[in-house]
C-alpha cells in the first residue's frame, strides 16, 4: 500500500491532450484526471484592459494532471510528461508527487493497486 | 395623415424599442457574471415602469402644452391623445406618442449603467419613477414640447440634451452620492459578446432613433440615415485608432463603444448636417469618449461603473457643439443660422451651448436632489456582504448561469 | 390593394418570423446546458418544417373554404394564392398566406416546451408534423378560416385560443403522457441570459403579432400596437409585485415570465380594448400565470418543463375572459356585443367560454390521440442514461460549449 | 418616387444591416473562445471600415457609369448621389446607396470566416480596405452597375455571384496562402447559441437581401420573399436528412449551417423561380454543402475554417446553376429566356456557368495577388505562440469571458 | 495527528449530490469540497462531430468529492460512498486515499481533528 | 524530501487574491496555484427559486489555493494565510496540509526543494 503515489502534474493550458495521454498510454497508465486551474509562478505577467480599468493578469490559466499509480514506477512519467511538455520557456510548469494511502475501484470494489 | 409616413414612424418605433433591451444587453455584459441579472433588471424593469407612466401621465407633462418648463393635463391617461395626427405631422398623434414613450424608457435606462452592481433594487424604482418624471418630462418639454429651449432656437435633433447629456450627468450624480464600488478599479466585462450583441442592437435601433426623429421618410430622413451609419463608423475608427497609439491593442470593447461614441455624437446633428461632416463628428466622438471614459474618470476619479457619462455625457456634449459648427441649411431648411463651419457664424454655437449648460444644471441639481430623498427613504448602497456575493443572489435570489 | 398597409404587413410578418427563434432562445436558456441544443431544436426545426408543410398543404386546410370543420385543397401547393388581395383585404393574399405562416409555426414551436428535456427527436418530429396538421390548420380554421367560431361571434384578436391556449394545453398532454424528468425538481435554468434575449425578442416581435393581426394600419391597430406594450409591461409588475410579495424576492425570470404572460393575456383582447384596460388584463395576466407556474403546477404535479401551459393556456384562458369583460365597440366598430364591464351584459363573456371550452376540449383530445399514435409508433420517452447524459449528445452528438 | 416601396426598401436596409453582425455572432460561435473576439472583430470592423469607403469612393467605383469593368468617380463623396430616385427606380438614390452599402459589407465580412483563429489584424484590415476597392466594387459593376455580365444576360437576383461566390472563393484563397491553423483538425465550436443566434438573424436579415434586391414591394418581391424562407426551411432539411443518414445523427449546427445554404441557393434565383421549385432548390443546397464542407474540404485539405468556401461558394454556385434550370418567365417578365426546366434550353443555363466561371477567375486571381501584396507589408499569419494563446489576447489584449 | 485523511472520489458528474451528502450527513460527515474535473479512465469514448470534423471524446466530465477526515473511520465513508455511487457500470469512479499532516480553521483558529 | 509539504486552502471565492498573493510574495512564496471549486462546511444555506421550483443552495462557490512549499515554514503561511483571511464569519473556510514527496520543476529539470 505504501507504494502507491499521485504524480501531479500543473503546466500550460494549451498543451496538447491527445499526444500528452498517447505518450501515458504507452508507458501503461490506464487514468487519469485533468482540471482547469489557474496558477502564477515564473511566467512574467501582463495587462488587458478594458476601457481604461488596467487589469493586471499575472494569473495564467493551467491544466491539472493528476496521475495516481503503483505499478508504473513515477520516475518513468515524470520522464515521460517532462518530455511531452519541456519547451524551455517560462510557464513549463511543475510536477509534484504525493504518498497515497488506499485506492478503492468503485465499480469493481477492488482496492489497493489492483484498483488501478 | 401620410401612411408611408405612418408604416415608417411604427418601424422607427419598434426599433427605438429595441434599444432598451439592448442596452440590458450592453451593460450585463460588462458587469460582473453575480450582477449581471441585477444589471439587466435595471432596463428591463424601466421598460416596463416607463410604459405605464407615459401613458398615464408622462406623456401629458411633455408634450401637452402646459407653461415654457412642464406641460399640464390634458393628455393623462391619453386622454385626447388619438388616432388623428397633431398639427403638422403627417402621422397618428398616438403613433407619437409611442415613438416618444421609447424615447423616455432608453434615456430613463441609460442613467442605470452608473450605479450598476451596487444600487440596492427598491431605490433603484424609487428613483427611476421619480426621475423620468421630474427631470425627463420636463426636459423633453423644453426641447421638444414648445419649451424654451426650442423657443431659443438651439438645435437638437434627436435629443442630445434630452437623451444623452441628461441621462450621462444623471448617472454621474447618482453614481458620486452613491460612492464607489470596492475593488473598482479590478473588475472587468464578464462577457463581450453579450456587450457586442447589445452594442449592434443599439446601432441596428439607433436607425429607428436618429431617423424616426423627422417624423417622415423625406430627403432629411435620408440624410438622418446616412449620417447615423458614417458616425458611427466613424466612432469605431476614431477609437480604436486612439486606442491603438495609445494602448498598443485595438480592443473589441473599444471598437463597439467607439460606434455608440459615434452614433451618441451624431444624435442632435443628424438631420442637420453632411454625410461628409458626420465623418469628423463621429471620429472625434470615438476620441473624446475615449478621453472621457480614460483619463477623465481617472482624474476625477469617480466611478461611472458603465461609463454613462463619459459615453453619453461627453458624446452628447461633443455632438451639441458639432451642431454649432456644422449644421448647415443646405441639409435642412429649418436650420436658419448656419454652423461655424458653414459661414454662420458663432450665433448658433452660443446657443448650442447655452443649451448644453442650461441642461447641465437642470440635470444635475434635480438628480442630486432626488436621489438624495431616495436615500433618506430606502438605503440606496448595498452592504458590503451584498456587493460582495453579488446583487443577483442578494437583491433577486437568482443566479444567472448553471450547468 | 394598399401599399402602405402591404409593407407594414411585410413588416409585422418578419416580426413574427422572428418570434420563433426568440422561442428556442427563451425556452433554451431555461433547460439545463446539456439539453440546450435540443431544445433550441425543437424551435428551429419547427421553423422548417412547418414552412414547407403550411405552403404544400397547411394554408390550404386552414383557409380555404371547405366546410365548418377543415379547409378544402383549393390552396394546395399554394394553387390560387397570389399576389391579388383576397375579399376584403388590401394585402397581397400570398402575404397574408406568410403572415398566417408564422403564426402556425409559433404555435407549434410553443408546445415543445412541456416536453422538453426528455423527448426523443424522431418523435418530436412525427407529432410535430401531425399536430399542426390535425390540430393547429382546423382549428386556425374554426376561428380565421370562416368556420364555427368565428360564425358564433366569439372575439379572438390576434390568436387566444388558436396560439395560446392551444399550444399550451397540447404541451400539457405531451408532457402528462411522456412522464416527468427524474430530478425535475431540482432543476434550474443554465443560462438566464439567453432566456432574457429570447423573452425581449419574443416582446419585439408580438408587436408584429398584435397589430399585424388587424391587416392593416388604422386605428385599431394603433390600439392594438399601444394595448400590447402596456399588457406586457403591466404583466412585468403584475407577476413582479405578487412574487416580491409572496417569495420576498423579485427576479429577473419573474420579470420576464410576466412581460409573456401580459403578452399571452392581451392577444384576444388587443383590438378591442382601450389602452387604459389593457393595463389590469396584462396586470391580472402575470398575476394568474405565477399562480400557473407556482402553484396549480405544483399542486397538479404534471412536469410542463418550460410552462407552456402555464403561461400560455392560462394567460390565454384569462385573455379571452378578459375580452368579454372589457371588449368595446368605441375601440372597433367589429364588436357587436360590448363586453360586461362596458355595459353589454353576458352575452359575449359566454360566448367567449364556449370557445375557450370548445378549444380545450378539441385540443385536449385529439392531441392526445396523437402523442398516443407517435408513442406508438417511435418510443417518445428518451431513456434514463439519455436523459442523465443529455438529450444533446445523445440526439444530435454535440455540446454547446466548449473551450 | 414611390413612397411606400421606399419605406419598404427602409425596412430592407437596415434587415441587411443587421446580417454582419449577425455574421460575427454566427462565424465567433464557431471559433474556439480564445479567439471570438478577434473572429468577432472581423465583422465588426468590415462594418465600419466599408461603411466610410462605400460612401467616399466604393459606391461610385460600382454604380458610376464608367466603363464595362469598372465605374469613374461621378459619385465620389456621395456628389450626385442625392434623395431623387436613379432612372428607372421608385426610391431615393441615396436610399439605393445604402442598400448597396450593407451589401458591400456583408460580403467583405464573409469572408473572413476562412482565415479565421490565425490571422493577423493588420494585415486583416489591409486585406479588407484592398478587397473591397479591387475585387467587391468592380464584380458588383460587371452584375449590377451596367458591367458586362450584366449585358451578357445572365441572372443573379441578389447575388450569388457577387455576394456568395465571390466572398467564398476569396475566403479560400487567403486560406490557402497563410496556411492551415496548428490542430485544425480538432477545434469544436464553444459557443453553438452564439451560432444558433447568428444564424437565426442572418436568415431575418435575408428577408431583406432577398426581398429588396427587387427594390420595391410588388409581385415579384413576393415571389423572393415566399422563396427565401421556403429554400431555407428546404434547406435545413436537406442537410438534416443527409446528416442523419451520414453521420447517424441530426446536428443543430447542421440545422443552422442548412438553413445558410439553402438562404444561399436561393439567393441568386429568388425573384425568378416559383415557390415550388425553391423547395428543390434550398434542399439539394443543403446537401451540396454538406458535401462541401464534410467531404470535398477534407479530400483538398486546405483550412477553411468556418467555411465560407464551403457554405457560400459552393451554394453560391449551385444557386447559380439552379436559376439556369429553375428561372421562369410566368414568376418575372424579365426572364427572357426561360431555365433548362421550363422549356428553355440550355441558353441560360450557359449564360450563367459563363458568369459563375468568369466570377471564379475573376476573384481568384485578384484575391491572389491582393493578399500576397498584403502578405509582403504586414506578416499575415500569427506566429505559432499568437495562435496558441489566442488572437483575443494577444491582437487585442482582451478575453471575452470572466468572472 | 497522522491519523488524518483525505478521502478523494472521483465520479460521474450526474451523480446525486444531495442523496450523497445525506448519507455522508448521516455517518457524520461535517464538510466536502467539490469540484468539476474530467476523467479518462476505463469508459469508453465517442464521437462529435462539427461539419464534418470528427472529434473523438474519451475524456468525461467528472466530480471530484474531497472530504478530510479523522473521526470518522475512513472506511465507513468508503462504504457510503460505494453504496450510494455504484452503478456497475465502466465510469462509476474511483476513491483514493491521501494522509493529511494538519488541519487548521480560520474561523476559530483550532488545529488539527478539533478543526473538521 | 520529506520537509516539502502542499498548503491547500480553501476559501471565499470572493477573498481579495491580489492582496493575498502580496501577503504570499512577503514570506518568500513564489508559486501557487488556484482553482474554483464548490464546497459545503457550516456556512447556512439559502434558497433560489426558479418560477416556483426550489432550489437549495447549501454547496458555495470557494477558491482553492495549494501552495507547494520546502524552506518557508508551513506555519508562516498557515499564519500570513490566516490573517488574510480571518473575518470571524462562517466561511472564512479551512487550510489542509499534506505532504509531498517529490517537486521537479519541468522547464529547468530542477528536483526537490530547489524545484520551487
Ligand atoms: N510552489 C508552488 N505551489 C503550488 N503551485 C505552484 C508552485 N509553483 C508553481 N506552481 C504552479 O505551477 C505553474 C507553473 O509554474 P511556473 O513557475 O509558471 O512555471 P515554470 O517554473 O516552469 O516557469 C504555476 O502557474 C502554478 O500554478
Ligand atoms: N490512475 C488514475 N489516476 C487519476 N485518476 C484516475 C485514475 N484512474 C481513474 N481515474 C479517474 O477516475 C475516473 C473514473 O475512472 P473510470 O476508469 O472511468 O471508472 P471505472 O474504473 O469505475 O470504470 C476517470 O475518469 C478519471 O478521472
Ligand atoms: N472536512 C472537510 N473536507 C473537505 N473540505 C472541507 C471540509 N470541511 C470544510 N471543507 C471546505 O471548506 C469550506 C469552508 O468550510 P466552512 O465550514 O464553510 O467554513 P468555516 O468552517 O470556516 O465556517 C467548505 O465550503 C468546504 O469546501
Amino acid at each position: 500500500m505504501s507504494d502507491m503515489f499521485k504524480v501531479e502534474i500543473i503546466t500550460r493550458n494549451s498543451t496538447d491532450l491527445e499526444a500528452f495521454k498517447m505518450k501515458m498510454a504507452e508507458i501503461g497508465v490506464s487514468g487519469m484526471t485533468f482540471s482547469h486551474v489557474q496558477g502564477c509562478g515564473l511566467e512574467e505577467g501582463y495587462t488587458e484592459l478594458y476601457r481604461g480599468v488596467k487589469k493586471v493578469q499575472n494569473v495564467f490559466d493551467r491544466l491539472k494532471i493528476e496521475i495516481v499509480v503503483s505499478s508504473v514506477p513515477v520516475d518513468d512519467i515524470i520522464k515521460a510528461a517532462s518530455s511531452v511538455l519541456h519547451t524551455g520557456k517560462a510557464g513549463d510548469g511543475k510536477i509534484f508527487v504525493y504518498p497515497v494511502q488506499q485506492t478503492i475501484d468503485i465499480n469493481t470494489g477492488k482496492q489497493g493497486p489492483a484498483a488501478l | 395623415m401620410d401612411m408611408a409616413n405612418t408604416v415608417f414612424m411604427f418601424v422607427a418605433t419598434v426599433l427605438v424599442w429595441l434599444m432598451t433591451p439592448a442596452l440590458a444587453l450592453f451593460y450585463g455584459g460588462l458587469v460582473r457574471s453575480k450582477n449581471v441579472l441585477s444589471t439587466a433588471m435595471h432596463s428591463f424593469t424601466t421598460l416596463a415602469i416607463v410604459s405605464i407612466i407615459w401613458i398615464v401621465i408622462g406623456f401629458s407633462l411633455a408634450f401637452s402644452s402646459g407653461n415654457g418648463i412642464i406641460g399640464g393635463l390634458d393628455y393623462f391617461g391619453l386622454n385626447n391623445v388619438g388616432f388623428d395626427p397633431a398639427e403638422g405631422h403627417t402621422i397618428p398623434f398616438n403613433l407619437f406618442m409611442m415613438f416618444q414613450m421609447t424615447f423616455a424608457i432608453l434615456t430613463t435606462a441609460i442613467v442605470s449603467g452608473a450605479y450598476a452592481e451596487r444600487i440596492r433594487f427598491p431605490a433603484f424604482i424609487l428613483f427611476t419613477v421619480l426621475w423620468v418624471l421630474i427631470v425627463y418630462s420636463p426636459l423633453a418639454h423644453w426641447v421638444w414640447g414648445g419649451g424654451w429651449i426650442a423657443e431659443m432656437g438651439a438645435l437638437d435633433f434627436a435629443g442630445g440634451n434630452v437623451v444623452h447629456i441628461s441621462s450621462g450627468l444623471a448617472g454621474l450624480v447618482v453614481a458620486l452620492v452613491i460612492g464607489k464600488r470596492k475593488n473598482a478599479g479590478a473588475t472587468a466585462p464578464h462577457n463581450l459578446i453579450f456587450t457586442l450583441i447589445g452594442g449592434v442592437l443599439l446601432w441596428f435601433g439607433w436607425f429607428g432613433f436618429n431617423v424616426g426623429s423627422e417624423l417622415a421618410f423625406d430627403d432629411v430622413a435620408m440624410y438622418a440615415f446616412i449620417n447615423t451609419n458614417t458616425a458611427a463608423a466613424a466612432g469605431v475608427l476614431g477609437w480604436m485608432i486612439i486606442e491603438w497609439a495609445v494602448n498598443k491593442k485595438p480592443t473589441l470593447l473599444g471598437a463597439v463603444s467607439g460606434a455608440i461614441a459615434g452614433l451618441v455624437a451624431i444624435t442632435p446633428a443628424a438631420g442637420f448636417v453632411s454625410p461628409i461632416a458626420s465623418i469628423p463628428i463621429g471620429f472625434i466622438g470615438g476620441i473624446v469618449c475615449f478621453w472621457g471614459v480614460g483619463w477623465l474618470k481617472k482624474k476625477l476619479g469617480y466611478d461611472d461603473a458603465l461609463d454613462a457619462f463619459g459615453l453619453h455625457a461627453v458624446g452628447g456634449t461633443w455632438g451639441g457643439i458639432a451642431t454649432g459648427l456644422f449644421a448647415s441649411d443646405s441639409i435642412n431648411a429649418i436650420v436658419t443660422n448656419n454652423g461655424l463651419f458653414y459661414g454662420g457664424g458663432i450665433d448658433l454655437l452660443w446657443r448650442q451651448v447655452v443649451a448644453i449648460v442650461a441642461t447641465y444644471i437642470f440635470v444635475g441639481v434635480v438628480t442630486f436632489i432626488l436621489i438624495s430623498i431616495v436615500n433618506l427613504i430606502f438605503k440606496a448602497r448595498a452592504t458590503d456582504e451584498e456587493e460582495a456575493k453579488g446583487l443577483d443572489l442578494t437583491m433577486h435570489g437568482e443566479r444567472a448561469y448553471q450547468d
